[in-house]
């Protein structure tokens, strides 16, 4: 198994010596996961992109773990060289969300962190253009965060037309309709029974 | 004496905008001082619907993230939850996947060639580029029963196999288009003032193209070599031949010939991919479609889309629906901070011109 | 001589001719019907036989198209380009997002029902009509105007203050220019 | 003072025989744009249906007096232009005025017509129509120059500034201007490229760049006045050009024949070019154009 992820695990030797509490481990051929404190990430970040020549920030995402109260940032790091993917992910807290900005890296960063200030309410200091970036005069809580139901929001705020109250399966509607018998294949699927 | 400055705003009801976005100019005289994009017009929140819906369902609604070219997105989705449960797709699946691809890469390429030359102001290409178009949206429709949005990959393999004869009516659609490129380098791409228009105009220099995040033609229109295809090969890429095509200079007319070039090499693997098409099985069937609980894990994937590299991040925690699913399109970065950029200097009639060459697409950059 | 009713009767039988057979559409993709527009504007499907062409602004165009879906952001956009067009003016809803918020039926930002905050004259379902529905579409739209049915534009200005109410239930801070000319 | 009743017939039937040549004029250029982009295109009156419905618009939104004026500016140098082009050359009606000078007033009528729309498009406050009208007058310092140069050349070889005068001396078809001065009719045709305003120089109009330009604010029955005097102006030039180049007509139907094919020059150039960029058309109109009208002065003196 080791023989073709040579790059790979030499990738994660370099990153066990420089980050001691890091924890990088192989995912798949060329995929490697490193997980951090979220303080050690500005540091490994430039030091990925300068000297592993990570120099393409692919994705910078951000899932909510609302069981466990935190969010966790996700750099996805590619590096044109090595053909390697690295997923570089760290958790902070969900209540007073903070986390310093990595704009000065790559510019693109910038967008990203507007976009998860407006949905997440992540505060990335040192960005001084987390400005509306998507929404419109938003009064709500951040629209992405889970505690937020997107369903109770529109039933609120849109007319929704009638007729769809129960969303019911079409093919019930038909045989109801027509006075067959509901085939057991549509009870079986039927929406309500999955809610 | 600084000329008067004026703020002109490139708004989202505008002919020259390529989907509704707004490009707020700063501008003395006809050069631009500074620009800022602002979107958000098309935002649906797809990704929150998505952890409203379980997996078999958000299929149908992520192909509509991005319009001009939507398998992409099916397609990123499928393998990302593949990858997470470990499905096996079967290998004639795989080569059908390959074909669907580069018939909507073709067929995206066709609607650029007429957004593009549409703002050049040269209305010809546009009317014949669309209707070539609608004859691979034909093929689309027979194999798929959608004109655009094909909800046609799904994970596991594709929803249904090949029709009757289909595969010589994709081959005989391909001698059509190929019979048709000649005429377009004729009326556009040897066309001496498109190419005043084009040559020198939103130069995006090489050695920071990588650093600014700039993907797919753009990135191939500077000279560097990167093709996800290449690169990490999904499907059945590697088993194909084909050229990565670059052209130096970064402006609008290297990306354009860049563009030019991979139609004939999307036509070429589409004729590969129909002689080596394996014959079997088409589609690893998911046992009970709406209560498919997926084990949680984690999926970064991507594939090389007509404007670049798209990528999903997809993470399931083990239950019936997506914990997350982050689309980042190519015009996520072209069209905010690498727009933003670019237009600065560059004269208030370039500004369509330098927008449909990089491939912006507004419901792409809000989602 | 022509009694002037007689005479008015002739005067719109041509009007309405001419409103019939030359319809601008503002150049305005709000959703993403506006995709299938290009194959329905160009050589396939040519929707120029019957007159209907682009107009840049909405101060030259007669239709506006509502293409699929409307984040409130567009809608406040929307309702000032409709009100910026001109009086014979029209309003056509493409796709069962305007008619009851279709795939995004639960989305934080899109609205559900068109006829709520615009006049809607013509509805065209599906999820994204083809170039065909489009075209039957229009077809409609023009019978309406020959026999005067399409008023939408009366609709909205007689009973403004309704439309107005739901429009800023919906849009936060409204900012936007009175409707009185 | 007897009353002349064939000119006062001339002054009214001109411009309505102009509308509707412009109009189907018009109405053909949309059919061949289509056929050559391999649809079928819009029925040949659908010019006229469209400026009928403009007029039939009920609320016309206007920005204040000069915003009226602009297109009545607009429909008058075209009619006036018509004045003084004798349209049918020996024919009683047709001749309309002519004066000695009459050239040099013509050149100056036709600028007027864009000057007075530039100031209706100022009057909007729309900032894409100031864009345009900047452009536009800036193309028309452009093409106005080769043009200006092609008239000089042939007014010192003729020793006339009367166009009947002109059309005198082409009685004969090898005695054509076209033949005499050749390279004033290659000046005189690049600048009518730019005087048609397709394509290669539609920039003033560019709907992707600045949404339709210095019309963007004009709706209703101002775009209608407009699109009237755009017609007719088209009809007003071709007749100039046949008048001065191709030696008039003596009867409507070669008028037509001449008029069509003259116009055919900027329609399908039109089809198959972009359009230029303000800076690039005027350096076009000033490099080959003015050359051809330098060497047609030079011929002309020595």
């Amino acid at each position: 198994m080791d023989k073709d992820f040579i790059n790979e695990n030499k990738t994660i030797e370099e990153i066990k010596n420089t980050f001691h509490s890091a924890e990088a481990k192989l995912q798949r051929k060329n995929r490697i996961i490193v997980k951090l404190r979220s303080d050690l990430i500005p540091p490994f970040l430039s030091y990925a992109k300068n000297y592993l020549s990570f120099d393409h920030l692919a994705h910078f995402s951000c899932v909510d773990w609302i069981e466990d109260n935190q969010f966790e940032l996700v750099y996805i790091l590619y590096s044109y060289e090595k053909n390697i993917i690295a997923i570089v992910k760290t958790r902070i807290d969900r209540e007073k969300a903070e986390f310093v900005t990595v704009k000065h890296l790559w510019r693109q960063a910038e967008t990203f962190e507007r976009e998860f200030h407006e949905m997440y309410g992540i505060n990335f200091t040192g960005n001084n253009r987390l400005t509306e970036f998507i929404l419109e005069d938003w009064d709500d809580i951040p629209p992405m965060r889970r505690d937020f139901d997107t369903m109770q929001y529109s039933k609120e705020n849109f007319y929704t037309r009638p007729g769809r109250e129960d969303a019911q399966d079409v093919r019930e509607v038909i045989t109801k309709k027509s006075g067959e018998k509901i085939p057991d294949f549509a009870k079986e699927f039927s929406v309500r029974k999955l809610k | 004496m600084r000329e008067k400055e004026t703020t002109l705003y490139f708004g989202p009801q505008h002919p020259g905008i390529t989907g509704n976005m707004m490009v707020k100019l700063k501008v003395a005289g006809d050069t631009i001082v500074k620009a800022e994009t602002h979107v958000g017009y098309l935002h649906r929140a797809f990704e929150k619907l998505m952890e409203r819906r379980t997996w078999m369902q958000s299929f149908p609604i992520v192909c509509r993230i991005c319009v001009p070219e939507p398998d992409p997105n099916e397609e990123n989705l499928a393998r990302a939850v593949e990858e997470i449960e470990g499905r096996e797709v079967p290998e004639r699946a795989k080569y059908i996947r390959v074909m669907v691809l580069e018939l909507s890469r073709l067929a995206a390429y066709f609607l650029w060639m007429g957004g593009q030359s549409g703002t050049a102001g040269l209305y010809t290409v546009p009317q014949w580029s669309v209707g070539d178009r609608d004859y691979i949206l034909d093929l689309f429709e027979e194999l798929t029963g959608g004109r655009i949005y094909h909800m046609y990959i799904w994970a596991g393999g594709v929803r249904r196999d090949l029709p009757e004869g289909f595969a010589d009516k994709v081959l005989k659609t391909m001698d059509y288009i190929e019979s048709r490129l000649p005429e377009y380098d004729k009326l556009m791409f040897d066309n001496a003032i498109f190419q005043k228009r084009a040559q020198g105009i939103g130069v995006i220099d090489k050695d920071k193209a990588l650093e600014w995040g700039v993907v797919g033609p753009p990135l191939r229109g500077c000279g560097i070599k990167h093709d996800v295809r290449k690169d990490e090969p999904y499907e059945v890429y590697d088993k194909l031949d084909f050229v990565v095509p670059t052209y130096e200079g970064g402006d609008i007319w290297a990306r354009a010939m860049v563009r030019r070039k991979e139609m004939e090499q999307s036509i070429s693997i589409i004729r590969q991919v129909i002689e080596k098409m394996p014959g079997g099985e088409y589609y690893n069937k998911v046992p009970t479609p709406l209560n498919w609980f997926v084990p949680p894990g984690e999926a970064y994937v991507k594939t090389e889309s007509a404007r670049g590299e798209f990528g999903y991040y997809v993470v399931s925690d083990g239950s019936l629906k997506p914990r997350r699913v982050h689309v980042r399109g190519p015009a996520y970065v072209h069209g905010v901070s690498l727009l933003e950029n670019i237009l600065v200097g560059a004269n208030i009639s370039d500004v369509a011109m330098i927008m449909n060459s990089l491939g912006v697409c507004p419901p792409e950059i809000e989602r | 001589m022509y009694n002037d009713k007689e005479a008015s009767k002739i005067v719109d039988i041509i009007k309405n001719f001419a409103r019939k057979h030359s319809l601008w559409i503002v150049a305005y993709g709000t959703g993403c019907g506006a995709i299938e527009l290009p194959p329905t504007m160009t050589s396939r499907y040519d929707a120029e036989r019957f007159g209907i062409r682009g107009s840049a602004t909405p101060r030259q165009a007669d239709v506006l198209l509502i293409t699929g879906y409307l984040s409130v952001k567009t809608l406040k956009r929307v309702i000032r380009t409709y009100e910026q067009m001109q009086e014979p003016k029209y309003v056509i809803g493409f796709g069962s997002c305007t008619i009851n918020g279709g795939m995004y039926w639960d989305s934080y930002n899109t609205i559900k029902a068109l006829d709520r905050y615009l006049p809607v004259d013509v509805y065209i379902n599906g999820c994204m009509p083809r170039p065909e529905a489009v075209i039957s579409g229009f077809i409609k739209l023009q019978e309406l105007i020959a026999q005067g049915k399409a008023d939408g534009a009366k609709r909205y200005q007689e009973n403004l203050e309704w439309y107005r109410e739901n429009q800023r239930k919906v849009i936060k801070n409204w900012r936007m220019p009175e409707y009185n000319w | 003072m007897e009353i002349n009743w064939s000119t006062i017939l001339g002054i009214i039937f001109t411009p309505i025989i102009a509308f509707i040549v412009g109009v189907t004029y018009g109405g053909l250029t949309r059919v061949i744009t289509a056929r050559v982009q391999n649809r079928y295109g819009p029925p040949i009156f659908q010019n006229l249906l469209d400026i009928i419905k403009l007029y039939s618009k009920e609320s016309n939104i206007n920005h204040g007096v000069m915003q009226h004026l602009g297109p009545v500016f607009a429909i008058t140098a075209s009619v006036t232009t018509l004045f003084f082009v004798p349209v049918i050359k020996d024919s009683t009606v047709f001749t309309n005025f002519s004066f000695h000078g009459d050239l040099i007033f013509l050149l100056y009528i036709m600028v007027f017509g864009s000057l007075g729309m530039a100031l209706g498009a100022g009057q909007t406050g729309n900032p894409n129509s100031a864009i345009g009208v900047s452009r536009g007058l800036s193309q028309l310092v452009g093409y106005e120059v080769p043009f200006v140069m092609a008239l000089v050349a042939i007014m010192i070889q003729f020793q006339t500034t009367n166009l009947n005068d002109l059309l005198a001396v082409q009685d004969h078809f090898t005695k054509w201007i076209i033949f005499q001065s050749p390279f004033a009719f290659l000046a005189a045709i690049l600048a009518f490229l730019g005087m048609m305003g397709y394509a290669p120089f539609d920039v003033v109009i560019a709907p992707a760049e600045i949404a339709s330009g210095p019309p963007s604010e004009f709706g209703g029955k101002y775009l209608g006045l407009m699109l009237t005097s755009r017609s007719i102006f088209t009809f007003a030039k071709l007749v100039l050009f046949t008048d001065i180049f191709l030696g008039g007509a003596s009867d409507f139907i070669t008028l037509l024949i001449k008029t069509f094919i003259l116009y055919m020059i900027p329609v399908l150039t039109g089809i198959v070019f972009p359009r230029y960029r303000t800076e690039q058309s005027i350096r076009f109109f000033w490099s080959w154009p003015l050359f051809f009208g330098i060497i047609a002065i030079l011929v002309v003196v020595f």
